[in-house]
């Protein structure tokens, strides 16, 4: 079989179509409504944005980059772990985080997930495992440590690194492939790879086209495909997750497109670093059209279907905008208490303060040796 | 009571924690082996198993990432670094990640990871095996960092960071290993922000982190036969740092040397300098004087380390300069 | 005379020092693209080629290894991080090889390297994309490190570091960019450890690094009308530092408040204030006081920010207290 | 053809013979000659450590993989560029450094390479462009870099990392492969996998035995070879040189073996970490004895000129040691001198004082923008 690249895809044209043989009606429809949930979310932040200029932090967007995250969200567990980069929306979907507490976050509000100290590129939600951040490849180590722990543990939980190919050109990011493979971690490693980093293509920072080629020369498991079908990504990180649960490290690597800027609402196609036809042909693969064509043809959507979960998500937008609006703003800030612990329940659980004064603190020297 | 080398009170804490709580788990290059890290991890991976005791691939920024993913997940990891200097490769995940974690999660999330950095010296270590950025360390918020200087704190303070809740540095200096004091059995905490006077005096303070201590100590001996009483105080921890107990010295003898065994320019002998400066500064009989590395790497040629280290002799000329 | 904005003036910097030597190389993510890290590097590829003007892979760490063989062999190379929190991952490449090459080859082969980072402000940058540690490369020996806080002085100092001979960090407040003052448009040098007085005054030196001078400046204003005539010494380079300056102005004045735009702990604020204590610290007529930003790392939400990020009125009020 | 590995090399038992078919007897007699020069050295370094202990600083000694050096010293060029690791005299002599300064250096005097500054692990010699130092991986992507400058500078020169199997392990260099391959850098990174990093062996280090599969996976050209044949390793380094020059970056792996302790010349096998029966294996195919072996048989070599030989050598030694031992103490440092230039001579030709103070310093004030 030929090997799915950038290239292929390009060169199939217009995507054959999604297969739903197989599928449950439920789960095509658990799919679609995820992807156009989030969908509609980014589409009203980008469009409330600059009006309000009260959204004060950067946003990565993740416009046509839907389907990788609506697979993984019917898969990852609860107590699973999920960490993931700067592009954080669909993440902290795909782990079941509420839309209110990430509005809220980005208004910079008290009731954000993080209290606003941490905004949309840094979000976490600890209760559910979600933990995001800005510095490249950091989430992918961060992860490999998490799986380490589950099988030091002797738990079934896994934990998941959400990424995009950019993370691939930092040596952080193989030493973790290494080690993952070195010990069998129960990890997925899913790599939205959109082609570029900020404007920078792929090719213009990686010889090659092949990043799950050089995975696989590390050990892991890796899984090459077209990412905006969402059935066969479902399919996809379904196959990955059940094997990182059974000690099988693996990589996932989704080929989709980024519609909007790289950050914030703006468009940022002046910078001229992609093909306009490009951008064009990704839209024609609309991950959620293609799935809504597929859908359709299979009697599962209809348009009177549609239109009620267009009104539930945009109610459930609205909602979120005014709790987000009428929250309160942060307390002042206690500096200290913010950033160390107040308390330390186990040391005082497990240990003996002594009083040091009646103890000889003399020191015997001896010399030490050469190394 | 009984001694321990601070090498062995390093590995007695390493073992208690591991055998009160199986969360404790030590990753580092050669933490399995008979020799263990200059002995203090020796005998772990015997008792503990090498999974507990890992062995890990030379990669100490997948190795520190890797312990924020532990530590969230529940575990309290100890990781250990032969050299201060291989750690270099860890401060991405150091200060963008471990360091802000409590931070940026509001507090639902915190790590408590300890990074065991042995600091070398002599036998021509050189510019690539000797440093100490215990300063730098300091300076990022969110990490605690401890320079002891006893076998005994080491001990203490070690179990109160691997029983914490918050990253902590401990930074180890090589030449006090074979050094041995009193060491209880038990399992005990020093805390952080606590400093100790190790010999009162009335004359002058100085003020003393890690490695120094044992200098000072020796140099106060040498300055009581001129008439000096000097109060040598340590401090234990550089982060937090003891501000009551160095103020309440400096404020008894009303003079100061700070003394550091890193590098001169915004180090810690700096901060210790300015904390006198801006709560008592206009008390002090003569001006304050640092005791530091130069503002240089290490050479390696044993004569030119001779005189990169400060030793007892120079903390000497520094005392009698201050005390005019 | 002409004014170009901060951002246009490391521009007309780089565009001079392409054109003055071929051995000048640029590298960084994004540098040959039209916006050209906020105007910085704009129209640079167009003129001097995509080889000399390179985008680079996110590999910050190669980066900066590489530099080092690119200026062994005879480069000049300047590398660009938009923001300074991505070149943690470039610590060892500059701790254990950049900052102690020189020193370890006996002086036969040097270093001229250029780092420019940018230091993000405002607008949620957060705590991954916001932070400044150009006190942990004052205390690194080896290196050379600009804080400037005019476009005169910025242009300046990345000409001097270019065709220095050392490697030198420059540390680019992302506020300053868009401020503008007079800059000459010959290629002029600004010299290592020259500070200068940007306002002279008889009560009080404000000792100032980077975004905190045009702070100080306009708390200056506020305060003259309170009769307070406040001298702000802009100290330009965190290492070396001018410490002359320094000592000539508090000689005046008598008071000091030490400014810096970064952590309190072990900062350049406490640098600052040592050199003044253990070089005048009895001649105070007032103890000292930092201003600097908390031990914390920076929140995101906007009214945090403003809690967090020192401004005109702490430096009045800092000033006050020392004023009595 | 099956992949060479160190198991294949195992398996086959003792190295069917060095073969001289083609090779001028100057060429195997250079290699013989470096080989026996460096374990001589090695040997009497060895001897003289403790005894005396006047050579204060830790060493790396090379006894059994002195192979790869005598093929690269035969091939490399003085303006060729080399960067090293720890384990340096092997790449120092490679680069026709000369003896007595490294001698020197070692006991920490003023005629050493560096003036006692770096001793052993770090030793440079900048007049031949040979570099070493102690941090792994580091040479790597140093000698990356200088590869890219011939390259802009548009000369033929290449630059040459030496380093072992452990320094793979670092994510670096997979950053350096991956740019090498990108820019198709004048660049050999020659890698002496001796199976162990310090203690730990690579199986516990790394899932497989395959450092050369993951680079050619990132697009470098990969060389896997049994080391100890200085002939073979000869023509594959002489190769690998040929392609650099012409732009096509390579990766030679080497399998040899380390006979001494890790560090230091005590022997470390009291901690047990290889089997002795792995380290007889290799004694039994010393690069040194292999090549005698098949030069003796060719009439290239008797006793006579070995004895020869070996009395050059031992003289050249005895006067190194007496070099070192007469030469003066470092003068007392300057500090700031030693880590900061004291001149900036094309500053002073190239830019203009001005004084400041004839311009308004006043600056307007913008607000900046959003990111
Ligand atoms: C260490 C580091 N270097 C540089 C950056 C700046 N940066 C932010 S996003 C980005 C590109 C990321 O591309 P990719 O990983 O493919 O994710 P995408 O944005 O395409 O989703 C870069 C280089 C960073 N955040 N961290
Ligand atoms: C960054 C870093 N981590 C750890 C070390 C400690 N160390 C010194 S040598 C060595 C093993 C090197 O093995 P390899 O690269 O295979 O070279 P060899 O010693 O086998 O020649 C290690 C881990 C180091 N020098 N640098
Ligand atoms: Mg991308
Ligand atoms: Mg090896």
């Amino acid at each position: 079989m030929n090997r799915v690249s950038r290239e292929s895809i390009r060169a199939q044209g217009r995507y054959p179509g999604v297969s739903l043989a197989g599928v449950a009606p439920e789960l095509a429809m658990a799919l679609y409504r995820f992807m156009l949930r989030l969908r509609r979310c980014e589409e009203s932040l980008i469009a409330e944005y600059h009006p309000a200029d009260q959204m004060r932090c950067p946003v990565h967007f993740c416009l046509g980059q839907e389907s990788v995250a609506a697979a993984l969200s019917l898969v990852i567990r609860p107590e699973d772990y999920l960490f993931c980069h700067h592009r954080t929306h669909n993440w902290y979907f795909a782990k079941g985080a509420p839309m209110k507490a990430l509005f809220a976050e980005m208004y910079g509000r008290a009731t954000g997930a993080n209290g606003g100290l941490s905004g949309s590129q840094e979000i976490s939600y600890p209760a559910l495992n979600f933990y995001g951040g800005a510095i490249l490849t950091g989430s992918v180590g961060i992860a490999t440590g998490a799986a380490r722990a589950q099988q030091l543990l002797g738990s079934d939980h896994i934990a998941v690194a959400g990424f995009g190919e950019g993370a691939t050109d930092e040596g952080a990011f193989w030493e973790a492939m290494n080690y993952a493979a070195l010990r069998r971690l129960p990890v997925v490693y899913l790599c939205e790879n959109n082609g570029y980093a900020t404007w920078s293509p792929q090719h213009k920072r990686q010889p090659q086209d092949n990043i799950s080629q050089k995975a696989a020369a590390f050990g892991v498991q890796t899984y090459t495909i077209f990412g905006n079908d969402a059935v066969l990504a479902h399919q996809t990180v379904s196959q990955a997750v059940a094997g990182a649960r059974a000690g099988q490290p693996a990589l996932v690597e989704a080929y989709t497109y980024r519609w909007n800027g790289h950050v914030g609402p703006e468009n940022d196609d002046v910078q001229n670093y992609r093909p306009l036809e490009e951008l064009a042909f990704w839209k024609d693969n609309d991950p959620i059209a293609l799935l809504e064509e597929a859908m359709t043809n299979a009697r599962l959507l209809d348009a009177a279907r549609k239109q009620a979960l267009e009104q539930e998500i945009a109610a459930e937008i609205a909602e979120a905008f005014a709790f987000a609006k009428q929250s309160p703003w942060p307390l002042p800030a206690d500096w200290r208490a913010l950033n160390y612990s107040q308390e330390t329940p186990r040391a005082d659980e497990l240990l003996s303060d002594v009083e040091s004064g009646q103890f000889d603190q003399h020191q015997d020297e001896a010399i030490p040796g050469p190394y | 009571m009984r001694k321990l080398t601070y090498a062995q009170a390093i590995n007695e804490a390493l073992t208690q924690a591991m055998e009160l709580d199986d969360k404790v788990v030590v990753a580092g290059q050669l933490v399995d082996y008979k020799s263990g890290i200059f002995g203090t991890t020796t005998g772990l991976a015997e008792r503990y198993g090498t999974q507990r005791v890992e062995d890990y691939p030379v990669a100490e920024s997948l190795m520190t990432s890797a312990a924020i993913g532990q530590a969230v997940a529940g575990l309290r990891p100890v990781l250990v670094h032969q050299r201060l200097d291989f750690m270099f490769y860890s401060l991405d995940a150091i200060a963008n990640w471990m360091s802000l974690w409590r931070f940026k999660s509001q507090g639902q999330s915190s790590l408590p990871v300890t990074i065991r950095v042995i600091v070398g010296k002599g036998w021509g270590q050189g510019a690539q095996h000797s440093k100490s950025i215990h300063a730098w360390f300091a300076h990022l918020p969110g990490l605690r960092v401890a320079v002891p200087a006893t076998a005994y704190d080491c001990k203490g303070l070690i179990l109160e960071s691997i029983f914490g809740q918050d990253p902590t540095v401990i930074i180890e200096h090589r030449s006090l290993f074979s050094m041995s004091d009193e060491v209880p059995e038990m399992a005990y905490r020093v805390r952080f922000g606590q400093g100790v006077v190790r010999r009162p005096g009335q004359d002058i303070t100085f003020a003393a982190l890690g490695f120094m201590v044992p200098l000072a100590l020796r140099a106060a001996g040498k300055l009581a036969q001129e008439g000096i009483d000097m109060e040598v105080i340590d401090l234990r921890t550089a982060y937090p740092l003891d501000q009551r107990l160095l103020l309440r010295s400096v404020n008894k003898t009303k003079r100061l040397v700070a003394g550091d065994y890193g590098w001169h320019t915004a180090g810690m002998a700096a901060e210790i300098m300015a904390l006198v400066s801006e709560n008592m500064g206009r008390k002090l009989l003569a001006d304050p004087v640092r005791m530091t590395l130069p503002d240089s790497h290490t050479p390696m040629s044993a004569v030119l380390e001779e005189q990169y280290y400060p030793n007892e002799e120079d903390i000497c000329k520094a005392v009698r300069r201050v005390m005019g």
